[in-house]
């Protein structure tokens, strides 16, 4: 189980056959990866996102969302690589992966992760278009989304 | 104590950090907001969201009827926008 | 577009970059991958799976269940590769990649495939233990997976 | 018509696949298991499971109840276990 916060980009595939290889116990892999777009949602052209993050903070509410995860699902394993600084439009930002015995808990566990990023993670994108720079606000289908998983 | 401030709650206050003592009586996360509010213009202008700004002590999150007495270091900032 | 009925493995590194290179369009890609387990559902060793598919029908199949999940979600790409043979413990079976603008569709087509895939998809597991070989039998789990994207 | 088999309703029957007619009156899938089911032991025995027994006529699902006029190819299997 791991969390990483990091500037540079990842590998989705090399990632993946960190995770899986040598091991034959897990039927089902699911991996999310959050893409820059190169559009806002307004339909402007965005040439890049930046992402603030709260150092220190940030590492400890990834592991608590991890853990979270685990204590829900039985996963044989899952990794969270989160970016920060400036991310180029078509680069990746996130990498979730969960690893499980069948494809019910992979799923699930992977769509809570990224509800939890998206709502609890202490991380703010600032979106750099022809006209300047501006935060991107918080959407109220991210938190109905989060809100699913309350028991 | 400390108090962070992230994104636009930063660039409204004009700056990333500061020490500061809170008088007697502020005693929650909300009280803390409502007695910034009254130190100038960009703590106004930062603070007038008012249940937007989300507060953290001691880097978890926090409520706005959080109890603040011992806390060492309080953040502000914008709902998270990660993912 | 593209549905792949194959016996050799598939690398999902490798197919997730030619499905993303050099496009900025997308926000979200959600990949399922089933992986040959080494024990059976009652714990004996596995050595490995063998997949019989009725030839024809099963590429219709997938390309009725891939136009499907394209007519429901707005899907910006979509991949589906299933093997079929002798599939060694450890080695993959089946890969679902989609790619949309946002996490939502993705997640939901990746799901609605899979769930498709499980029970509509003429594929046949037949089981190799110490035993001998068994047929694998269908799981009612599956069934209900399915149903709940029932209109 | 060709008949095919798959999984153990093939290993059952013996044969993967064969030519057969069916007599007039049996126009259903169902009814032409019933038809099969009568042709020896071996047929007795893979088509025992009854609604078990999933059916393709020409190469697309096919329930039960389906009409079976003007099918080239009608396929018998047990329930998928693919994905």
């Amino acid at each position: 189980m791991t969390v990483r916060l990091q500037t540079e980009p990842f590998d989705l595939g090399a990632e993946v056959a960190r995770l899986t290889d040598g091991r034959s116990d897990v039927g089902a892999v699911v991996t999310f990866m959050g893409v820059c777009r190169d559009r806002t949602d307004s339909g402007a052209e965005l040439v890049a996102l930046t992402l603030e993050h709260y150092p220190g903070m940030v590492e400890d509410e990834l592991s608590r969302i991890e853990a979270e995860a685990r204590a829900r699902w039985s996963l044989a394993d899952a990794l969270v690589i989160h970016r920060h600084g400036r991310i180029l439009a078509g680069e990746p930002i996130v990498l979730v992966v969960t690893l499980a015995p069948h494809r019910a808990a992979a799923f699930e566990a992977a769509e809570f992760l990224m509800d939890y990023l998206k709502t609890s993670a202490p991380f703010w994108k600032q979106e750099e278009t022809a006209d300047g720079r501006s935060w991107v606000a918080a959407k109220a289908t991210d938190d109905a989304a989060a809100d699913r998983w309350k028991k | 104590m400390k108090l962070l401030y992230f994104a636009w709650v930063r660039e409204r206050v004009g700056r990333a950090e500061e020490e500061a003592e809170a008088p007697a009586g502020v005693s929650t996360v909300a009280e803390l907001i409502e007695w910034l509010r009254g130190r100038g213009p960009e703590y106004e202008h930062a603070f007038e969201a008012g249940p937007a700004i989300r507060a953290a002590i001691d880097k978890r999150h926090a409520r706005a009827d959080a109890p603040i007495a011992g806390a060492r270091e309080i953040a502000f900032f914008p709902p998270m926008t990660g993912g």
